[in-house]
């Protein structure tokens, strides 16, 4: 195994702080990324900007570091255009709650299947250390020059109120635990959201590893808890949905970490797209002809005359 | 003594049929050989403003302007009347519905405040439309045609015995089957007209069909083919009649479109919503592929979702206008910095912000040009009339491709608007090019996407078995960020470069174009739907004597600098004329940068509604006389 | 033998505190009355990548421009002996830290691989720290202090008793105390600048202070004052040491700054953190007054809030550079639209995209002047050095309030994180201009915020007593929609004539300025951060018996194109030579644009980093002899 | 009482389609604006684009008819300058919920004392009928050519994981209802939620007044349904959320209008301001004074000096 995560990484430099809380995703994703053996060629890792917009670049796999809050439509338009790739989301707290928020909001609805990441660190990392949309009401961490006085959003109750079929949160020092979180997301057909704990030890003095140390628990370890969607039926869909929501609301003296809700029964985009247009599946958008070999239109005359017939109008005087 | 050519206006209320009326008559004609051009005009309001179509029928030519005052005016409502009565011809027609006759400008409350005060000056608050058809009857020996609207559908309600509220529905017919009568358009062009309307239900053809017989006959009996057309002598067997908006969708799948993102707004969605209809790329012979068209959340993820399926490999574009081009600028920016082909489709409109949504203008070039921060290569083109937008539609991929770039396409509300006849296009000599795109290599393993050794990389896309990087930050050519102020002025000019050298690849006469002569009089410079109104012009002003030549502006980047600095060069300042639809004269200031000329005569128009045809040449002449230094035109409602 | 003035180059890791070294250096010498430029350069990172500060300070002006090879360079760290070896002038100082002295170049990770790979060529991928010691030492005679830091920490550590951790935060005083043994600086000025870094810390001031008098003392021992400085002839009694950040903050709380929103990025962010530090505005004799700091979700709504909060009658701006400028156009052009006083701070860094966010440019100036779509007034001005800085900040809001639009106050990296001492501002005639804006009226109900009878409107700010709206859509007098023509073209014409009132209200000669003669041998033309570094490389060219001028660009909206072209016609265009931070020359563009005169001869660089004085100096030897057209400069690591 | 609604009229024509909803939602403000007695130089209606950001010139207040999706950020500048003028929001559902679903989000987070009004007719009305947020999957009213493949959101959930403390639901054609409901949000001290049903019977033909007819029923009719937080206990507190999500997923035969959550125990945005920052009440930011009347900035040199104070060296050679 050891030799195949070796397969992922690349030789660039990481340049994350010392002991910054995103080496431990890296490292969840190499190891998920080995034991399903994905194809580094048909694996799309897309990134907004911060510390934990460089994701990329230490990972071998097509790596697509994009804009600001952006990383969520550029992988839209990449998984729409082939659907064959698996397509993974790497972005900041910042990024893909504040700025993105919309975006995020809009993945949910499509139920398009990508695997966001959130790197969960309460701060802007790369901007020096600003409060974050998940930086709680006057919490003060080190660089700020004064307390928050926003309100928190929730990552797991806003996907799960956008729609996302998939909901976890991990946790950067646990890499094994995370990577399995990571499998799992992978593998779930549709929108799956992880909100991944991730101390910055440079700025956040409020949310460190100490502090997380004796707080977090394993939601699988709890007796009783059942995430999954097991029927298609509203009564289930909206319980489990329910106990999420309830769960999320945890923080404090104990903070879940784990699979909060999964529904595999909600049809994928690609699935709506394909009802409405069959042939969408057989050659994905990005990989079809659209000439012939010597650059003639595939739609030549002919076929320009039986698309747009409405339009043509034979002259008879 | 019959007609060359018929101007006809439709106005009526948002919503209640003109439109189906203008298409009807649109198809009708062009059935039998005619040239259309018809420019339709309407508020940013789903029912109940006015608007209005105004429709030139030509026996002669292909038109490519509006000219007025009309032959005929068909006013559907009393509002039509107060609005238009002054545009009608010296004994031209204006129908009317009696059921309104006595409705007074006081009680139009659709009509806005400013057009209200001024028609109360002329007209007086309690004037009724009786009182303004008389006024243009005997002042202008205008011919009022009256008809009772209810008892034309009263027949059809007799006849197929359905209620008022449906009957409703027909009225788009009335126009038609009095245009048809007076122009004694045929009834087989008529019934062809209805048929392409409404395909799927040949019941609404019946119905339909039955009134315009009705109306024909009627009109015929009391007025004659007063307008009768002269026999079309225009020899295209099949023309296409459709809207800018169309033709751009046309061209867009011929061009092999894969991906479209947009995000609803006027005057670009109507393009997305027809290739919405066209998705599975269905012909006899089955489907030859399918595209994807999305409605996005916002224009950011419009652009950025188009070229994230740019980098996996689809031919893709995103169609817009001013609003939601604000919103694209970073998503352009990524797009040059990392290389990508994809196209904006940017159909200007009123502005600043918000502006008039419904109404035209070319006030968006320098922001086109300029806009997102740092330093990058695109290529902005602009398009002048329905053919040149289908080509530049296919045009604009292939620019994309090849340069690997952002292709910003500039349309306006005039063009996306006007539904206009156009020979088919024809097939040879269209090519498709994807430049260094790879789609499937066995490599496997990371390569470099920005290969420094050429301006122009190998392109393999997401997908295609090889791995690549990409990135906003600057970065190496394997994609990955560097500061190195070394490898940042290589890839700075890397870059750059490949505007250089799509410069020396495209040639300069592709970029702009002189029509008429370079040693004529004047020289009139303009671009996208100045064209055609220029051109006409240009005739009407030869054969009063004064010879020009129109210099017409295709690329603003990269710009011909030498072409046109040459054919500048040939005229004194005095006589070079800048033609826009905007108050800064944009392309002027373009023109300045690019060769040092400063051209310092213009004829600008910024009221929103197009440049006539009539108001131009007088503008042109003055100016050309000496008599004036800039024109600001204002014809129209 | 004393100097005039010392360089001094400091490298280390970011995030290891060479910043501090800088301040306090920085504030000493000031407090000796001397004038300092000290310049950052950094990575996008937050700890362990490469940064260094070059610092100029000069006993006999106030410096703003940056000189190569230093006197001195401190180099922290293995990285930075690699780096900037070959940066010391012949006979210079390098002091480095003997732990390091064994590193090679290949162990160095954190350094990119397109600098590795240039060092390994020069140097070999195995060479040690001491080997290019020994090596720049033999071939340039340079004096090479080793110091071991871990010693020098040690006495620290034994004298207070801390661990080694703790005793790392003191590394930044090896820097400053071999500084001020060298330029034998004085301990009352070591102290002072202690005390300012460190105000609320005694215990810092005093452990730092320990080390720093050791540090002296050995060095004074071993080298003496070889860097002695000639005691300062500057006059100023009172210097203000701050970044061009703090000067712009600065002028906001003076011209009377009530709402400032920003969301987080490089490098105007820190503009924003101070302001938020002093939102309480609070004076001995109570608060003046409060000011509102928001942190937004995201640009728009920074750019949005702060037209809001302008019209509710604050003085309201935002800060940002090129990313988040790119997503505040449509709200520009909102602002425009309904003649809105907004200021955009805008810091210009390397693009395009994400780019370089912490190296520096000037590529952003066309884009700023053409932000969004159709047209409207706004002023576009930029700043040259923190005076500039200064009092533009202030102006702004007063050009704002008197013409009711946008104004967008340029600036870029290089002033942003420049410290440099600057005389105490002047107060007499600083004047605040809130032109028509009114606070409260006794009106009670609508009034027409539009009124066309004037370009510029009476303004009832949102909670004065009267009713207004706002659309941005085109709109009449009182705010309501409308699309009638005519009301249009007013409208238009209204908005625009308030930028030909401020072409004519706000003096040429403030908008453009030439520096030296216009009867020289050439004339530079610059803007922006240029005009330090040109401004000294005329007195160095003038000293070589070259004469020339310098026209420093102001506002770029509205241009003062009589000014500027009155100037430029004295000049044959040989001898006009546009010198920018970008590509494309963007200034002299705008000049084409404006006055026709095309500038055929440039001095570009677009490698991220500052133009040094002296390769500016011979790049314009070179062009004024004639033996280049344009000369791209690349100087710094 | 009507006459004073009239004063609350203005005479510009309203082009909204004859029996458009939107008529309901103004009849409703200016009802409330009259039972409340608002000034109308010191209300402030603020609005996007689409059908319903026409809606402030139909209504003598300040009117502010801002950018597509940007209206709640306008107001949010608008408010912190002076936080004595009361502001109300009005949008579509695509203005708000699709293009600024991000910032709805962050008026959550901050609590600021604004009234959101959203126009919910499930269509982008004034572009011609697009899908907007709220329709539902494989819905197709009469202007799609083909049926929705997004699913909706739920306005009501998504502000309550958003931080909203007033959150309710309307319907247009319940003038009266609704009037009460928006006086009781405008009383209300924080960010404040009312998501209006509001039939477009231009475009929408699922959502008619006749589907809404049978299925609505008034939450305040249903026995024991208390949606107000009396306790600031996070118990209470995350009863009532739950209370309130439940219901909010009840979309079919039967849909609850009425109040769903009120919270009056968080802070406003302006109260956290002026926690911090005590001279932000005396006199709003908007009105504070800048300078002397003869145009001296107020802050001279001196008040500089002591701002300032850390930048300023005192020579001394
Ligand atoms: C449009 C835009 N605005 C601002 C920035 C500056 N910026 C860079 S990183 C960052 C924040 C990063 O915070 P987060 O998303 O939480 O990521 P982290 O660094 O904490 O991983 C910002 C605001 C930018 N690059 N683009
Ligand atoms: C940035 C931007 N994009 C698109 C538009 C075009 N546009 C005008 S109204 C509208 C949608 C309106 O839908 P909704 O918000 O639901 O309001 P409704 O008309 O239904 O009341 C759109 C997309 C715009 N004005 N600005
Ligand atoms: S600043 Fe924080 S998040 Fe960024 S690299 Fe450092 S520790 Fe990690
Ligand atoms: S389109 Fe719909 S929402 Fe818009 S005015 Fe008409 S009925 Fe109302
Ligand atoms: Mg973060
Ligand atoms: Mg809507």
């Amino acid at each position: 195994m050891a030799s195949s995560i070796a397969k992922y990484r690349t030789d660039v430099w990481s340049d994350w702080c010392p002991g910054c809380g995103d080496f431990g995703i890296v490292a969840a994703m190499q190891k998920a990324f080995a034991e399903l053996g994905l194809d580094p060629a048909r694996t799309v890792i897309v990134s907004g900007i911060g510390c934990s917009g460089k994701t990329p670049h230490f990972i071998v796999a097509n790596g697509v570091h994009t804009l600001h809050g952006r990383a969520i439509p550029f992988a839209t338009g990449i998984k729409l255009a082939n659907p064959e790739l698996t397509v993974i989301v790497n972005g900041g707290d910042g990024d893909l709650l504040g700025i993105g928020a919309g975006h995020f909001v809009a993945l949910g609805r499509r139920n398009l299947d990508i695997t966001v990441i959130i790197h969960n660190n309460q701060v802007y990392g790369l901007t020096k250390g600003q409060a974050s949309p998940t930086l709680r009401r006057w919490e003060q961490v080190k660089s700020l020059p004064r307390p928050n006085i926003q309100d928190a959003v929730n990552p797991i109750a806003l996907a799960l109120s956008a729609g996302y079929t998939f909901v976890a949160r991990g946790y950067s020092l646990w890499v094994d635990h995370l990577k399995e979180i990571i499998k799992a997301a992978i593998n779930h057909k549709g929108a799956a959201l992880i909100d991944v704990l991730q101390p910055c030890v440079t700025y956040n003095d409020v949310y460190t590893a100490e502090y997380y140390k004796d707080r977090l628990y394993k939601l699988e370890e709890e007796p009783g808890w059942d995430p999954i969607v097991k029927e298609p039926s509203k009564e289930e869909t909206e319980e489990k949905i329910t106990n999420a929501l309830k769960k999320s609301l945890e923080w404090g003296d104990r903070i879940p970490v784990g699979v909060f809700y999964v529904n595999p029964h909600v049809e994928t985009f690609e699935e709506r797209i394909a009802k409405l247009n069959p042939s969408y599946r057989e050659k994905p958008p990005g990989m079809q002809e659209v000439a012939f070999n010597d650059g003639r239109p595939l739609v030549g005359v002919d076929e320009f005359r039986e698309i747009f017939r409405e339009f043509i109008v034979e002259v008879k005087k | 003594m019959a007609l060359k050519e018929a101007l006809i206006l439709i106005g009526g209320a948002q919503g209640l049929g003109i439109e189906t009326s203008a298409v009807v008559l649109a198809t009708a004609f062009a059935r039998k050989g005619y040239g259309i051009f018809a420019s339709r005009e309407y508020f940013s309001n789903i029912v109940g403003r006015h608007s209005y179509i105004n429709m030139r029928i030509s026996s002669n030519r292909m038109p490519y302007s509006l000219v007025y005052p009309v032959h005929l005016i068909a006013a559907m409502d009393a509002e039509s009347v107060f609005t238009h009565h002054d545009e009608v011809m010296e004994k031209g027609f204006l129908v009317y519905d009696t059921g309104t006759g006595k409705t007074r400008l006081s009680q139009i409350a659709s009509m806005e405040p400013p057009l209200k005060e001024r028609l109360s000056k002329s007209l007086g608050r309690t004037a009724t439309v009786e009182d303004v058809v008389k006024k243009i009857e005997s002042e202008k020996g205008v011919n009022v045609i009256p008809v009772s609207f209810k008892l034309v559908l009263d027949t059809l309600r007799s006849k197929y015995g359905i209620g008022l509220a449906q009957a409703q529905r027909f009225r788009s017919s009335i126009p038609v089957g009095i245009v048809a009568g007076l122009t004694g358009l045929e009834e087989e062009a008529l019934e062809y007209g209805l048929r392409r309307r409404f395909s799927k239900r040949p019941k609404l053809v019946e119905m339909n069909m039955f009134l315009l017989r009705k109306l024909v006959s009627d009109i015929e009996k009391e007025y004659g083919n007063q307008l009768k057309l002269e026999k079309s002598t225009n020899s295209h067997e099949e023309v296409i009649v459709a809207s800018g908006n169309d033709v751009v969708a046309m061209g867009k799948v011929v061009g092999g479109v894969r991906y479209q993102s947009y995000y609803p707004i006027t005057p670009a969605s109507d393009e997305s919503v027809l290739l919405e209809a066209k998705e599975s790329l269905k012909t006899s012979k089955g489907s030859i592929g399918s595209l994807v068209v999305l409605q996005t959340e916002d224009e950011i993820a419009a652009i950025t979702s188009a070229i994230g399926a740019a980098l996996a490999g689809a031919r893709s574009s995103t169609a817009t206008s001013g609003p939601g081009f604000s919103l694209m600028v970073e998503g352009l920016g990524w797009a040059g910095m990392n290389e990508t082909p994809v196209v904006i489709t940017y159909y200007q409109r009123g502005g600043p912000s918000t502006g008039q949504p419904t109404r035209g203008s070319q006030s968006d070039l320098l922001f086109a040009m300029h806009a997102s921060h740092g330093e990058f290569p695109r290529i902005v083109l602009s398009s002048g009339d329905h053919v040149e937008a289908f080509y530049d539609a296919i045009k604009a991929y292939n620019l994309a491709e090849k340069y690997q770039l952002a292709v910003i396409h500039l349309l306006d509300k005039f063009l996306a608007n006007t539904i206009a006849s156009m020979p088919m296009p024809r097939w040879d000599g269209l090519r498709i090019e994807r430049g260094k795109t790879v789609f499937s290599t066995s490599n496997g393993g990371p390569v470099k996407r920005f290969d420094k050794s050429e301006p122009i990389s190998v392109r393999p896309v997401l997908g295609s078995g090889a791995v690549t990087w990409y990135t906003g930050d600057e970065h190496d050519e394997w994609g990955h960020i560097t500061e190195d102020p070394v490898n940042r002025i290589e890839m700075y000019e890397k870059r750059m470069k490949k505007l250089e050298i799509a410069d020396k690849e495209i040639p300069e006469t592709e970029r702009a174009k002189l029509y008429g002569t370079k040693d004529g009089d004047f020289l009139v410079v303009g671009w996208g739907f100045v064209k055609g109104v220029a051109l006409e012009a240009l005739e009407l002003l030869r054969s009063k004597g004064l010879e020009g030549g129109y210099l017409h502006l295709r690329y603003f980047i990269p710009f011909p600098s030498k072409y046109v600095a040459d054919i500048l060069g040939n005229f004194d300042e005095a006589r070079v004329i800048s033609v826009e639809h905007n108050i800064q004269a944009q392309a002027a200031q373009v023109v300045a940068m690019n060769t040092g000329f400063k051209i310092k005569r213009f004829v600008l128009k910024y009221s929103g509604r197009p440049i006539y045809l009539p108001e131009l040449v007088r503008a042109l002449e003055r100016i050309v006389k000496g008599e004036s230094l800039k024109e600001v035109l204002t014809y129209g409602k």
